[in-house]
């Protein structure tokens, strides 16, 4: 049932922002605490370079091993202690959650913009090349990914180019099957046919009316594979494939930390902890975009 | 209201509570009464309460949904106080509904035949062998083509009206004294509609039932009932046997909508259009809910709500009845 | 109906396979000489002329892909590179311990999930609801090597109550099982809340309350057997997150299945055992699907029989 | 083809009208409903099974009948907006065929259609305003604020409320959102317009407030309409013939007085029969059918009514019967009833 709103009721807001900044203040608690943390690792991301305090591969042979801060032997020199090289924690874990995190942003927009692409591509051309993306997408959806990427690391070998492929190809299927539903939806019943029987040309169709409005569901989806992008790399990197040294991730860290579980936990634990914030924050937030975007979900 | 009708609603109000703890009333004031084996129509157009009712009447609300106030008498029996339980065997026995939507209301997974042996065993302790045999009995009788094969045959399997043919035998199974059919076959072909309504009409004589028919086209309620009661926002506004309310409406709102009725017997002269739409349901007007869409409102109308009073054979809300024939 | 369901099923069960296949007969060669990637870097031409030969790369492309086909078809995956032993041999030496591992997993996670996903959504918006899927939510963020690590600092390390790693007796599987079966568990519980919320709005649940039918029928008769589609299907689909999980917990935990071995081949670039672990997996990931195709069809009558004729809807 | 922009000269009007606005030619349209695969060929039925209609400058055709029967493709057909699978539609006397896409395109100037489903075709998420003023835009018709100010003359023409009109569609009503696809398929005053089920989705005061608005602008503007509804009450308002379809055929077509007060076919007569009258003085004849229609994938051999009809015959299966004109009167039966 729809109703006119009367004379002087708020109209309902409209465009992302407005809904975004009007949403900001009915926020739960647990999702106010989420995008704090999603805050700060976007200005660690950012600034990690600025307020590092020591380069993060400096050694520091005197002081190894050095506990975290409230722990007996710990200094204010390295808050979160040091490694077997005694590098400090703090600047390393700086510096691996920018490359985390800038890994998976990258990996994911790629994956983001090439499913869409893709999707719209089916829907456009249909008959033969619809099929050939279709068969692609169930294939990619059928086939773990992560052990395709093992597989393919020990193939060709552990380059960065290799690896950054990878990621950009993790999770596309989703948004081409996404993009592809919605708009055939649109094409048949909707307004994309509206306009085109208007005499609007394809372009316009697609750039003006479809993208826009399917847009929400393409930044919840977004905020579902993140996390899981996030994973994707760490989990690598967990392995000692993917980033590797010289370079560190918080996958790296930790799995270069797991030795060292009886004599320094916190190797494994800082990090660790670092990439669950962080992924379960995105979840929270995730999981209220799609209940505010999606009037499916809302009862 | 006479204390022998099988059926006595007296001011019903439903509330519902909607998230952010706001509470609508999307029944505001319904007050009918149906005899044994008769047949009433609630007549309205979409949002004005009438389904609301009927699940009200029996014991379906939705759980943020309530009776907050007066009282629903079925054979002596108030409703409105019978715990779940008591409603649960008064479902099985005495109230069925058939609902609009019967492709969407009868389960996908289960075959046609055990739905209706389901509501065969709900209402007596037989064998589920005998429920069975019933169901297969039930399908002959609401003229299911085939039965024998329909009655293993899924939902999906069968076209609109044979489900709908499937939602009424379903209904029956439990001999209901009175059957409520919301929107029955809004969803169906014209040529199917007449076969359904030639079908409640005929099990309605052979079971004795009275039915509530709940609608929104006036021809229909023209064909089938013996009385009829219109609903606007949430309110019965008039009530009167058949003949009476199409040949002398007295609430603007009905001689508005009978006006404004195409017909496919005769071309009408000019469409009178009721302008504007029905309030919404959280930004009621105050007065007669009608009020800013009527061409007699007066202030009376703007500041005070007018009651339902009986009238000969009917009753009637409107503080500016209509006394001539309409046009 | 049913045998051309079945068959179009299969049909898309060999052409996954032939896909994987395809994908590492090229990726292979994609690489470059597999004679040089194989070998090691200081044989002379006169032995890389004689593998080139007796592997068939001197011949087209075509025929290699034929023979290729033709080998793994009688179960020649190769050699592997690091002892010499026949790569299949290696692999299936190992399968029980994973099977073992990830099946008691997933048995966890369906045991855990359901029922909480079900109480949750007949308990919508409660207390209750927001708790369990808050936990959940918990669940299926929380990295596996992390937990692992957690469960093992915890239980191994401070409180010495469980191995950190092996397999040899019950004792040893419940800190990867539980590890394993966390997140996938978490994710059970969130399908199954979900569609057994859209079932509890459907039509024919208010025509089985209607009926006069009681709650525990309406739920065990009516809503279930429609709640259990959708989760059937997803959980299909996340097998193969499970075995990607599967490589990790086996790492974290020492245990001696496939995805360990996997990791290590992958380590050494020990491509026979790597291309033979891949088609395993691949295989099972087919065979699951085919299981939950076949699971799908039997509990969903509008798949297994189709429309009838002159059923318009 | 040749598209004159603006307001056509009554001169031009006169010298045209003695042939049809828009016409076909025996098409037909086949739907695939099982795809092809390796072994076996894909399956198709005929949603519209060779239909001839001429629709003439200023009338408005009406073509009813029951879910399935194949009326809103022959819409699409008739709008362009569908490639026939045989036969012709022929719109201005050019093929829709003959068009390049660019033709196509400027030839929406001239048809259009409105959906039932009102708020489906509309842009959810921009404001009324921008979307009745986006078929100027899209050909690029005067200048911006020409276009602007045509689009709020439209929305006034409709009767949207001013405060509405930067709203998005989410805030109107089911026949507010009805006002709006009329304003903007009107906008650039199209010769033709094709009304799928307009009015089918609203509610009964309201249906009326939309038919009221379309029969006054349809004097207003000159319009031809090709008006699709299975609601025969609303087409006996608007209407100045029917066809009746069944099962992709049209089976009885002629003056709306002519068919609704003595049908000729057994399927219009209990049709028609069917359709309840808002009097209970009135006493009725019914002609009630039995059965469901067969799916239009297996139709019956012969005539397609015969499962269904009440004066069924031999002949009737063996011989598919011919759409038969008496004056300006067809009808597809080979036992019709003589007209009175």
């Amino acid at each position: 049932m729809s109703f006119v709103p009367e004379a002087g009721a708020t109209p309902a807001a409209r465009g992302l922002v407005t809904r975004l900044v009007k949403a900001f203040r009915a926020m739960p608690w647990s999702v106010l605490m989420a995008v704090a943390v999603l805050l700060t690792v976007a200005f660690v991301t950012i600034f990690a370079r600025f307020i590092l305090p020591f380069e993060f591969d400096q050694m520091d042979l005197r002081a190894r091993l050095a506990p975290p801060l409230p722990l007996e032997g710990s200094t204010w020199i390295h808050p979160l202690g040091t490694d077997k090289l005694g590098r400090d924690v703090f600047s390393r874990l700086l510096i691996a959650t920018q490359t985390s995190m800038l890994l998976a942003l990258l990996g994911t927009l790629f994956g983001a913009v090439l499913g869409t692409v893709l999707g719209f591509v089916a829907a456009h051309f249909g008959k033969w090349v619809d099929e050939a993306i279709s068969t692609l997408v169930d294939f990619q959806a059928a086939m773990p990914w992560f052990i395709i990427a093992l597989a393919v690391l020990a193939f060709m070998g552990n380059s960065m180019i290799v690896f950054l492929f990878l990621m950009g190809l993790y999770g596309w299927e989703r948004y081409a099957r996404i993009t592809r539903g919605l708009v055939l939806a649109a094409r048949e019943e909707g307004y994309a046919r509206a306009v085109h029987a208007l005499g609007g040309k394809p372009a316009t169709i697609y750039l003006r009316h479809v993208l826009p409005n399917i847009l929400s569901p393409l930044i919840v989806q977004l905020t579902i594979n993140f996390p899981e992008t996030i994973l994707f790399e760490t989990s690598l990197s967990f392995l000692g494939l993917g980033i590797r040294p010289p370079m560190t991730s918080l996958g790296q860290m930790l799995g270069d930390g797991r030795d060292y579980m009886i004599t320094a936990w916190w190797l494994a634990v800082v990090p660790g902890t670092v990439i669950f914030l962080t992924t379960l924050s995105m979840s929270i937030f995730g999981d209220w975009l799609r209940t505010r975007f999606d009037p499916s979900l809302q009862d | 209201m006479s204390t022998s009708s099988l059926l006595a609603v007296d001011s019903l109000v439903v509330s519902i509570k909607a998230r952010g703890g706001d509470v609508v009333y999307p029944v505001r004031s319904a007050s009918f009464a149906l005899e044994r084996g008769q047949t009433l129509a609630l007549v309205g157009e979409s949002g004005c309460g009438k389904s609301m009712t009927c699940l009200a009447i029996s014991g379906l609300l939705p759980k943020r949904g309530a009776i907050s106030h007066g009282r629903v008498v079925l054979d002596g029996l108030d409703l409105a106080d019978q715990n779940p339980k008591a409603m649960r065997n008064i479902r099985r026995k005495q109230i069925a509904f058939v609902f609009q939507d019967a492709v969407n209301g009868l389960n996908p997974v289960k075959t046609i035949g055990w739905q209706i042996a389901e509501a065969v065993a709900l209402r007596e302790d037989v064998s589920w062998h005998r429920a069975k045999s019933r169901a297969l009995d039930l399908l002959d009788r609401v003229g299911m083509p085939d039965p024998k094969t329909r009655v293993r045959e899924f939902p999906h399997q069968l076209s609109g009206g044979m489900n709908q043919r499937a939602m009424i035998a379903l209904a029956v199974a439990g001999q209901p004294k009175l059957l409520i059919a919301d929107e029955a076959t809004t969803a169906l072909d014209v040529t199917i509609q007449a076969q359904i309504l030639a079908l409640i009409a005929d099990l309605q004589r052979e079971f004795g039932m009275a039915v509530i028919f709940v609608t929104h086209d006036l021809g229909l309620v023209a064909e089938m009932a013996d009385a009829v009661a219109v609903m606007y926002a949430g309110r019965v506004v008039e009530r009167a046997p058949v003949a009476e309310l199409y040949a002398a409406p007295k609430h603007p709102y009905t001689a508005g909508l009978l006006n404004s009725l195409p017909r496919v017997d005769r071309r009408r002269e000019t469409i009178q259009v009721i302008e504007g739409q029905v309030p919404p349901i959280n930004a009621m007007p105050s007065g007669c809910a009608f009020g800013p869409r009527c061409g007699l409102a007066t202030d009376e109308c703007r500041t005070t709500s007018p009651n339902l009073v009986l009238a000969s054979g009917g009753a009637l809300a409107c503080h500016h009845p209509l006394t001539g024939t309409p046009l | 109906m049913t045998l051309t369901y079945l068959g179009w099923k299969l049909l898309r069960a060999v052409v996954t396979m032939w896909l994987v296949v395809t994908f590492v007969f090229f990726i292979l060669r994609l690489t470059g000489d597999p004679v040089a990637q194989l070998l090691p870097d200081d044989v002379d031409q006169v032995t890389i002329d004689y593998y080139r030969k007796l592997w068939g790369l001197d011949q087209t492309i075509f025929v290699q892909y034929w023979n290729y086909f033709l080998a793994l078809f009688q179960g020649d995956f190769g050699v592997s590179f690091r002892d010499n032993q026949d790569a299949l041999q290696l692999v299936l030496a190992r399968l029980p311990k994973t099977a073992l591992l990830g099946l008691t997993a997933l048995g966890f996670a369906l045991l855990f999930g359901i029922p909480f996903g079900v109480l949750a959504a007949l308990k919508k918006n409660t207390a209750f609801d927001r708790f369990v899927m808050g936990l959940a939510v918990f669940g299926f963020s929380m990295p596996n090597f992390f937990l692992g690590i957690l469960l093992i600092l915890g239980f191994s390390l401070q409180l010495r109550m469980l191995p950190s790693s092996g397999s040899e007796t019950w004792l040893h599987m419940i800190m990867p099982v539980f590890t394993l079966g966390t997140s996938f568990g978490a994710q059970v519980a969130r399908y199954t809340r979900s569609s057994m919320i859209d079932v509890l709005n459907r039509p024919y649940m208010r025509t089985a309350d209607a009926k006069g039918a009681e709650t525990s029928r309406r739920l065990y008769l009516h809503a279930l057997p429609n709640a259990a589609i959708p989760v059937v299907t997803i959980v299909g689909l996340k097998v193969g997150e499970l075995i990607g999980s599967a490589v990790i917990t086996e790492n974290v935990f020492a245990w001696p299945g496939i995805g360990r071995l996997l990791t290590s081949a992958v380590a050494m670039r020990d491509l026979a055992v790597v291309q033979c672990i891949l088609m395993m997996i691949a295989l099972t990931m087919v065979l699951s699907n085919l299981a939950v195709d076949l699971l799908y069809g039997w509990m969903d009558p509008r798949v297994r029989v189709g429309n009838r004729e002159g059923a318009n809807r | 083809m040749s598209v004159s922009l603006g307001q056509q000269s009554a001169a031009n009007q006169a010298s045209e009208s003695s042939d049809p606005i828009a016409r076909v030619l025996s098409v037909s349209r086949s739907f695939v409903y099982r795809k092809a695969t390796l072994m076996r060929q894909a399956l198709s039925f005929k949603a519209v099974d060779t239909v001839s209609l001429d629709l003439q400058r200023g009338e408005t055709l009406a073509v009813v009948g029951e879910s399935g029967c194949g009326k809103s493709t022959l819409g699409r057909l008739v709008a362009g907006l569908m490639d026939p699978s045989e036969g012709r539609a022929v719109f201005n006397g050019t093929d829709f065929a003959s068009l390049s896409h660019t033709d196509w395109r400027s030839s929406r100037k001239r048809v259009q259609v409105i959906f039932q489903d009102a708020a489906g075709s509309l842009d959810p998420r921009l404001p009324v305003e921008i979307q009745v003023r986006e078929p100027l835009d899209l050909h690029g018709v005067g200048s911006p604020s020409e276009r602007s100010l045509r689009a709020a003359a439209m929305l006034e023409a409709v009767q949207l409320g001013r405060h509405l009109w930067a709203a998005v569609p989410s805030e109107l009503s089911g026949g507010q959102q009805q006002r709006v696809v009329i304003a903007r398929a009107l906008i650039l005053e199209p010769d033709l317009l094709i009304c799928d089920e307009p009015v089918s989705a609203l509610d009964v005061s309201i249906q009326a407030q939309i038919i009221a608005l379309l029969m006054d602008i349809r004097t207003q503007m000159g319009l031809t309409l090709l008006f699709i509804s299975h609601d025969l009450a609303v087409v006996r308002q608007i209407a100045d013939r029917v066809a009746v379809m069944y099962l992709g055929q049209i089976v009885e077509c002629g003056p709306l007085d002519q068919v609704f007060s003595a049908p000729r076919h057994p399927y219009a007569k209990a049709l028609l029969s069917a359709v309840p009258v808002p009097d209970p003085a009135a006493k009725r004849e019914k002609h009630l059918l039995a059965g469901d229609p067969p799916s239009p994938q297996t139709p019956p051999s012969g005539c397609r009514f015969r499962t269904r009809c009440l004066k069924v015959q031999p002949l009737c299966a063996q011989r598919e019967p011919q759409l038969v004109a008496n004056g300006d009167h067809e009808v597809r039966c080979h036992f019709s009833e003589e007209p009175r």
